[in-house]
């Protein structure tokens, strides 16, 4: 009897992929026994560039655009480890914009995260319901900073622009309505029967797996695994401004879009702390000089741990520039996930994960 | 399930959330961050934002008939390639003087076509520029 | 952060032994080119909940010398020695080239001689 | 002659109700929309396209079913058998899987395949629905079926069974698997381009008719019912639509001949014993 | 004869050659309620077969320009490119990056350009309805991509790579 | 004339048996023609019913050559080490030894000839005979002696002979002489190569069909002792209420005969046995005495036989549908399907309602001829292609577009509008559908109609999707050395039965126009599209269009396509056998009681 497995290619090119990225699943019928990825497509050679073309104060807006959707994250951490290495402290003001900022990225990303699981689940309407809400916060975030993605509202010191009252005002009240929507997406996610049939069970990892590879952000903390590096860092003031770890226990889609809808939660909380608690200061502190020496700084991206090591001699141009990127460390938990899954299922999977293979490939 | 059906229902009689862009414009804010434009008379062509500059969106090239600046000691044009640039504002951070030579304005950019030819003519211009810079 | 340097015949002992991979989160491998064709290959874990806590093993290299792969002990390991293996035209154990780059893409761009 | 006149309009009209369908999920989803004649204007930019072919078998194969399907359509305006057209309507939808088969295209093969189990799930229904009918009429003539008065109140049960065939058969969430865009990017369609690919344009818009016409047998004679009947339906298979996802092939076979085949076999025996 | 309802079904296909994501997800945010494209007749199709206009993000890397030009002739004429955000027109912040082509119209031929990073939804209106005007005006000659590779081959590994890349037309002489 | 059926071909193949080979296809191509002609000359013009005598003298040579069959099959049982066919074959000698011991009163003709006798001839004959046609290519490309090949072709002759006089006779003890000479047939046919498996696989056609020998056998006996007769006509018109037992038993041999679940496995071994023609032969032929002896047997059937034998009937079609899906070899798929299409036969027999009648006799006829021509083309595939499995025929269009289109047209012949087959399913719907009002039971044979047929709609068209689809091996220049990649041409002797058949398959459509089996309308249209449209098309359009290359996500890169497969466990299997295993019991009990 001749074989029976079928190739089916997702991408690079696919209507349910935002970004280039083949996934060759070898399949029974439609269940997935076999994986093969290719995640390069997107390589730009980034990692060199900032040792070559940009001066060390450039960078931090080159970075930006490994990823639109975490930029804030890239060139917070690229200019706190430069801001490690030239030294000097910045503003606690500023340190509170540059979280409030993190967190207002990380609301429209699990936000847009959220709609495109559902979108690759087939639930359009979900997904533009998400995507409608989450204009709000596109909105406060172009007041903000002047842009709707790109924010490039961090430079080394400081942030590029300080907050007004007209602008807080308004951010709070948006804020008070994505909360309640976001309450409104919990009651949908968990009881909607035809969601549940597609997010519940599916797409499980293990905690011992997640535990063995490695895995971060959403993806880990949803197994259960407590890994949130707000939690592991002294930088900036989490603590103060109310983090709280989220974790989930299931492990499948469903946990993870619960993992995302109580950040979320947690995240507006913050914001408001932040807003609320604001200190009086300068947004911007001059530092002097070239960097030199070893940093290594590690930030919580929307998708989990983000991690800059920079080394500089103390010229303008950079020795090494290291991004490791959320997405790239969960690859090799993603692949071990397809398996034993429905094809029909692996858009859904796939966007659960949130991928981004442009930070992956830099 | 019942929730969405129930609010599928309502939107229709709801007024739809879609701004009619085109047939209303949108108004952009005053900090959005949009063109950057030049002020060629008092500009001091200290090639700041040139350097500034991430992408190199900013090129001074030397031209025939440079402008009457007196700066201009090296008879530069500025040129700017608002598809090349990124919109980060540094440029107007690194000129000394900001809101006069240089500042970034909230209108957005135009669409281009096809006979714009913005790529090709900037590789022109960049190397012009690696000429200049070589001599 | 801390940094400890291991010989490179020796390091898949030392990582076998310190690597408890409930306590510690494998974050990367980085490849640092430092002058006269060396580099250092360094392997970055960090502690769960715990705050800063941030472990280096190195090893200074030729680009000659052969590293060996710990994705035996590190499953996650596997794709950044395949990202070394590009980026630097380095040899590890089982990983093969292509991550990223192609036939005619730039080869080894993160060498310190192309600088 | 209003017959053949309204068989020569059955696509028309059915280009509009699928033109009205997407005003209203985009209304549903709080947004403005596209115009209502857009089917139109997508059907007469289709014909203006440069024609791609993959090869013959397939393309030909697609033009048949989009004929089958016509005539299934034109076969119900004229009143004739129904179990007839059921059989017809499912020669139609095997052009279409054939066509789906014939290229080397996995999106193709994976959205036929779908195709396959979904007509396996709802042709018994259709069948059933159609018996129950003659249980009710003692004949399987649609004209026949028309004459009489209502028959929604004893069919019942089939009626909600059949209810449960529309989505999937209009392929709508949550029974919308055989085209799942963001899965298999429309499955057996996939590989029509231009005027070929208005053929299949042009017989969805057909299915609704087909659709939309056996739905108003349930109410017989009665015109006002069959168009309360048609719009309620209209809106409430479009509400499910928005408030759904897609599930899955094995969900989909599992449910529809699960409930359907039960409601539909209850009330025949009910039927029966009456 | 049906000229003028070409601008009113226009039917895309995204393809993503290296981008940030950041025009990427203003797609998506142009195809939400607040922008809905769709009152233009947009659907986003996926399918290259089926699409009017390309819309294009990303500077070109190394590893995306055959699929680039695999799917721009798989689009049945007329067809118009749109170039999505300053690093698809130019190269933007990736220009001179030793993996990326500085801009797709070293490949394709681009129609219209839309600068921004990210370009918001309201250029990308812009943009579409400039691809509109074009797309009326166009005629149903075969346009070719500039340059073309060779078959990928491939192979068993995880990873399958493109074995050789042949650069052939106008384009060549130039470099 | 119907003497002319029995006889001719039994002379005949005496004949072949000894002629050289070129005489031997000349003579056996028009013989053929000669027992078609005749066939159709008596369906058009014999007045049915016919009655005739046979001599007295018959029967004694009757009664010997009975025992000499059943001595027979108790040598081959010893010889081949076979204890179940060795005690099947002793308890029909003791069965029949209690036959012979008993004696019947009531009289009737020996012979009987209905219209659906006739109907049966044209069948054998044509069907059979254009079988037998491609066989006379088929044998020699055998290695085997002149002997044996000529054996095989005279076997062929003798079993045609065997069919015509068991659908004329109205004897049961001569039914049960020519039941078990078919099965004698089948078994020699199976055997015919004498390799392991085909002596496995004749073994165990043998015992299962001796199982239908001692049904018979029963039923005769109870019938005499009961009823007091040998005679059908008799029997069926005497008929008590209460004492069915006869014909329940018949019955069973019919199902035996006709393979149903749970006796499917023997007309499999068939499908497996490398002679494919005697596949052909049983599948197309020699199973239609199952639903020709259920309609025999109909009129004496009451409610609760009918209704029992309906719902089995159309449970073993839903089910053979279903376990078909799970098959990947193409003669199996094909003989699952005979199963149950001969199922669903059984059961509008049983039913007995003239529609249901009408229905029966329409698929017979159109079974026949769609099974014989796919039949044939699997021995085509077989022989000039080397391919079995349907997984491996990809893109057989491109290679032979004649037996592409054959498959094709014996494949929608079966499923679709405007052929025979189509309508008599058609019309089975429709006469299930108003007995349901009688009793609600019949609601489940139509949910197993209504599945069933889906089931083999979706099995023929997995099927026939596979030779549509483009050959990537050959595209792609790893050929196997036994999958052509060329245009193959097939041998005239493959085709011209193919032909016929075919030929037979268009008339049937005519034949359904004068009947008005359905409205002239619903005949047209579907032709028109089937035939006529596609042609325009393809001539006048694609001239101009581009060719490209299917959507691959971008990719360049060939993908690895296969047809979906339905696992069938084991657990379904057994399920179905026994659950239809209890109701042939429960059938009996309800009799008995
Ligand atoms: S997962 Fe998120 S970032 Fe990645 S493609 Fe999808 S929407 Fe974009
Ligand atoms: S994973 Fe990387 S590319 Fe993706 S959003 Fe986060 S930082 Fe950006
Ligand atoms: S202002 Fe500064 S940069 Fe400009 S000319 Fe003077 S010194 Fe140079
Ligand atoms: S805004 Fe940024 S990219 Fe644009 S010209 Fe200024 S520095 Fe260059
Ligand atoms: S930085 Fe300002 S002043 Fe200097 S060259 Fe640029 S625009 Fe002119
Ligand atoms: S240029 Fe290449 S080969 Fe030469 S030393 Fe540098 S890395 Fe080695
Ligand atoms: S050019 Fe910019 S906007 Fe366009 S796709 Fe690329 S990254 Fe996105
Ligand atoms: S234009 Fe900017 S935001 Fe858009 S993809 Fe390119 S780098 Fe990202």
């Amino acid at each position: 009897m001749s074989k029976k497995t079928i190739h089916i290619p997702l991408g690079s090119q696919h209507i349910s992929l935002l970004e280039p990225v083949r996934f060759k699943f070898e399949c029974e019928n439609e269940k997935i026994v076999g994986v093969d990825s290719d995640v390069g497509f997107v390589h730009r050679g980034i990692e060199r560039a900032c040792t070559t073309k940009f001066k060390f104060d450039a960078i931090g807006y080159v970075v930006a655009r490994v990823c639109g959707l975490c930029a804030i994250t890239h060139s917070l951490s690229y200019t706190v480890a430069i801001e490690k290495l030239l030294g000097g402290e910045i503003s606690k003001k500023a340190k509170y914009l540059r979280i409030l900022l993190l967190e207002l990225d990380r609301i429209h990303s699990h936000m847009l995260c959220l709609s495109h699981t559902c979108e690759n689940a087939g639930f359009e309407a979900m997904f533009m319901r998400i995507m409608g809400d989450r204009e709000l916060v596109m909105e406060i975030q172009e007041l903000l900073t002047g842009n709707r993605i790109q924010f490039d509202y961090i430079s080394i010191g400081g942030v590029n622009r300080d907050l007004d009252v007209q602008t807080a005002k308004k951010i709070i009240e948006n804020l008070a309505l994505v909360k309640a929507k976001v309450f409104s997406y919990i009651d949908e996610f968990t009881n909607n029967w035809s969601l549940s049939l597609k997010f519940k069970g599916i797409g499980a990892l293990t905690l011992e797996d997640a535990y063995r590879f490695n895995a971060i952000g959403p993806l880990a903390r949803a197994c259960g695994l407590p890994i949130d590096v707000r939690n592991e860092i002294e930088y900036l003031p989490f603590d103060e401004v109310g983090f709280k770890m989220q974790t989930h226990n299931d492990g499948d889609i469903n946990a993870r879009n619960m993992v995302r809808l109580n950040e979320i939660l947690n995240s507006l909380e913050m914001c408001e702390n932040i807003l609320r608690g604001l200190p009086e200061g300068e947004i911007f502190t001059k530092l002097k000089g070239k960097p030199k020496g070893e940093a290594l700084m590690r930030f919580e991206a929307p998708r989990g741990e983000l991690m800059y090591y920079v080394k500089g001699d103390g010229s303008a141009m950079l020795n090494r520039v290291r991004i490791k990127t959320p997405t790239f460390a969960c690859i090799p938990a993603f692949s071990h996930i397809f398996m034993g899954e429905e094809y029909a299922d692996a858009p859904a999977i796939l966007a659960s994960f949130d991928p981004c293979l442009s930070c992956t490939a830099k | 399930m019942l929730t969405s059906f129930i609010k599928a229902f309502k939107n229709l009689f709801k007024k739809p959330q879609t701004i009619d862009y085109p047939a209303t414009p949108i108004v952009q804010d005053k900090g959005h961050r949009g063109l950057i434009e030049y002020g060629e008379e008092s500009c001091i062509y200290c090639l700041k934002c040139e350097k500034a500059c991430p992408p190199g969106a900013i090129l001074f090239v030397p031209v025939q008939d440079p402008s009457q600046n007196e700066k201009n000691k090296k008879g530069l044009a500025y040129n700017y390639n608002p598809y090349l640039c990124i919109y980060c504002g540094e440029c107007v951070r690194a000129c000394p003087k900001p809101d006069e030579a240089l500042w970034q304005s909230n209108k957005k950019p135009q669409v281009a076509v096809k006979s714009d030819k913005v790529n090709a003519e900037w590789f022109v211009l960049e190397k012009l520029k690696k000429q200049e810079k070589t001599k | 952060m801390k940094k400890i340097e291991v010989a490179l015949k020796s390091v898949r002992d030392e990582i076998k032994s310190f690597y408890d991979y409930k306590k510690w989160h494998f974050l990367t491998l980085n490849g640092v080119a430092l002058e006269d064709n060396r580099m250092q290959v360094q392997w970055i874990f960090s502690k769960y909940e715990a705050l800063d806590e941030v472990v280096i093993y190195y090893a200074e290299i030729d680009y000659t010398e052969r590293i060996p792969s710990l994705s035996d002990i590190i499953p996650s390991a596997i794709i950044s020695q395949r990202e070394l293996v590009d980026m630097f035209g380095v040899e590890v154990e089982g990983s093969e080239k292509g991550l990223y780059l192609d036939e005619d893409s730039m080869q080894t761009p993160l060498r310190s001689c192309l600088v | 002659m209003i017959e053949v006149m309204l068989i020569l309009f059955a696509p028309l009209i059915g280009g509009l109700m699928y033109g009205f369908e997407r005003v209203l999920r985009a209304r549903m989803q709080n947004r403005k929309g596209p115009p209502l004649l857009q089917p139109f204007y997508d059907m007469y930019k289709l014909l203006d396209k440069q024609a791609f072919i993959i090869n013959p078998y397939h393309t030909v194969l697609g033009i048949m079913h989009f004929l089958t399907l016509w005539t299934v359509v034109a076969f119900m305006i004229f009143g004739q058998n129904l179990l007839y057209i059921i059989f017809l309507h499912l020669l139609s939808v095997i052009f279409i899987i054939l066509a789906g088969f014939s290229v080397n295209s996995v999106y193709s093969h994976v959205g036929a395949n779908r195709e396959l189990l979904s007509a396996l799930a709802y042709e018994p229904i259709l069948i059933i629905v159609a018996v129950g009918f003659f249980m009710m009429h003692g004949s399987f003539d649609i004209s026949v079926i028309r004459q009489n008065s209502a028959s929604i109140v004893p069919l019942f049960l089939l009626f909600l069974a059949f209810l449960l065939l529309i989505p999937l058969k209009l392929k709508k969430s949550p029974f919308d698997a055989a085209e799942a865009h963001q899965e298999i990017v429309g499955g057996v369609e996939i590989e029509f381009s231009g005027v070929y690919f208005e053929f299949i344009y042009i017989a969805k818009w057909l299915e609704y008719v087909f659709v939309y016409l056996l739905l108003v047998l349930f109410a017989g004679n009665n015109a006002v019912l069959g168009t309360v009947l048609f719009l309620g339906v209209f809106l409430l298979v479009n509400l499910v639509d928005n408030a759904t996802a897609r599930i899955k092939m094995k969900h989909v076979i599992q449910i529809v001949l699960g409930i359907a085949l039960t409601l539909g076999l209850l009330n025949l025996a009910g039927l029966s014993y009456v | 004869m049906f000229r003028k309802y070409r601008k009113k079904s226009p039917w895309i296909l995204h393809y993503n050659a290296g981008s940030c994501n950041g025009c990427d997800i203003e797609i998506l945010a142009a195809l939400a309620p607040k922008y809905d494209l769709e009152r233009f007749g947009v659907i986003n199709t996926g399918n290259p077969k089926q699409s009017d206009i390309f819309l294009v993000t990303g500077p070109v890397t190394f590893r995306s320009r055959e699929r680039l030009v695999e799917l721009y002739t798989q689009m049945p004429e007329p067809k118009v490119v749109i170039a999505l955000g300053s690093c698809t027109c130019t190269g933007g912040v990736f220009r001179d990056m030793y993996n990326v082509e500085d801009g797709i119209d070293r490949y394709i031929p681009v129609d219209v350009y839309v600068p921004g990073c990210a370009a918001s939804p309201e250029l990308l209106i812009d943009g579409v309805v400039k691809a509109l005007e074009i797309l009326e005006e166009k005629t149903k000659a075969i346009e070719k991509p500039f340059r073309l590779f060779k078959e990928a081959s491939s192979e068993n590994g995880i990873i399958n790579r493109r074995h050789s890349a042949l650069k052939v037309g106008e384009k060549d002489e130039e470099d | 004339m119907y003497a002319t059926l029995i006889l001719a071909p039994l002379l005949f193949a005496l004949t072949v048996l000894i002629s050289p080979l070129r005489l031997r296809n000349i003579l056996s191509i028009v013989f053929v023609l000669f027992l078609s002609a005749v066939s159709i000359g008596m369906n058009l013009t014999l007045h049915t019913p016919v009655e005739a005598s046979l001599h007295q003298l018959f029967h004694p040579l009757f009664i010997l050559l009975d025992t000499l069959v059943l001595l027979y099959f108790l040598w081959q049982g010893v010889v081949k080490n076979s204890s179940l066919v060795m005690l099947l074959a002793l308890l029909q000698i003791v069965l029949f030894g209690i036959v012979l011991s008993l004696s019947a009163a009531l009289d009737s003709n020996d012979i009987l000839i209905e219209s659906t006798s006739t109907v049966m001839y044209l069948l054998i004959n044509i069907v059979g005979g254009s079988i037998i046609v491609f066989a006379l290519h088929y044998i020699e490309s055998e290695a085997f002696g002149r002997f044996k090949k000529n054996a095989f072709i005279a076997i062929l002759f003798f079993f045609l002979s065997v069919m015509n006089f068991i659908v004329s006779t109205n004897n049961i003890e001569i039914f049960f002489l020519l039941f078990e000479l078919t099965t004698l047939c089948s078994y020699l046919l199976i055997a015919y190569r004498g390799e392991g498996v085909s002596v496995e696989n004749s073994l165990r056609a043998l015992w299962m069909n001796q199982l239908g020998g001692v049904a018979i056998l029963a039923a005769l006996i109870f019938s005499i002792l009961h009823y007091d007769t040998v005679h059908f006509d008799i029997l069926i018109a005497n008929i008590e209420e209460v004492y069915l037992l006869p014909i329940v038993l018949l019955a069973i041999a019919a199902f035996v005969k006709g393979a149903s679940i749970p006796f499917d496995k023997w007309l499999l071994g068939a499908m497996v046995a490398p002679t494919p023609v005697s596949a052909i032969l049983h599948s197309a032929t020699m199973v239609k005495i199952a639903p020709y002896l259920m309609l025999k047997l109909a009129p004496a059937m009451n409610g609760f036989v009918s209704l029992s034998i309906t719902l089995l009937g159309t449970f073993v079609f839903f089910s053979a549908a279903l376990l078909a899906l799970g098959k990947d070899y193409f003669k199996e798929i094909l003989g699952y399907s005979t199963i149950a299409l001969l199922g669903l036969m059984m059961a509008l027999a049983a039913l007995g309602t003239p529609e249901a009648i009408r229905a029966c006799l329409v698929l017979l006829i159109f079974h026949a001829i769609s099974k014989g021509l796919l039949f044939l083309q699997a021995g085509i595939l077989e022989k000039n292609f080397h391919l079995k499995y349907v997984n491996d025929i990809n893109g057989l269009i491109n290679h032979s577009p004649l037996v592409v289109f054959f498959i094709t047209v014996g494949f929608a012949s079966l499923t679709l509008p405007p052929f025979g087959a189509f309508i008599g399913k058609f019309m089975a719907i429709e006469s299930i559908a108003a007995e349901i009002a009688g009793s609600p039971l019949y609601l489940f044979a139509l949910i197993f109609l209504a599945l069933g047929s889906v089931f083999l709609t979706l099995l023929y068209f997995k099927v026939l999707t596979k030779l549509f689809a483009k050959d990537m091996d050959a595209e792609a220049g790893n050929a196997s050395p036994h999958s052509p990649t060329a245009y193959a041409e097939i041998s005239k002797y493959y085709t011209f039965p193919s032909f016929l058949l075919l030929f037979l398959l268009v008339a049937g459509i005519y034949i359904s126009f004068e009947k008005e089996l359905l409205d002239s309308m619903e005949i047209i249209v579907p032709l028109l599209l089937i035939g006529l449209v596609p042609l325009l098309f393809a001539t006048l359009l694609f001239k101009k269009a581009h060719r490209v290359k299917e959507y691959n996500c971008g990719e360049k890169e060939q993908i690895k396509l296969n047809m979906y497969y339905f696992h069938m466990p084991r657990r379904i299997k057994t399920y179905i056998a026994l659950t239809a295993t209890a109701a042939l019991v429960i059938l009996m009990a309800g009799v008995v009681l």
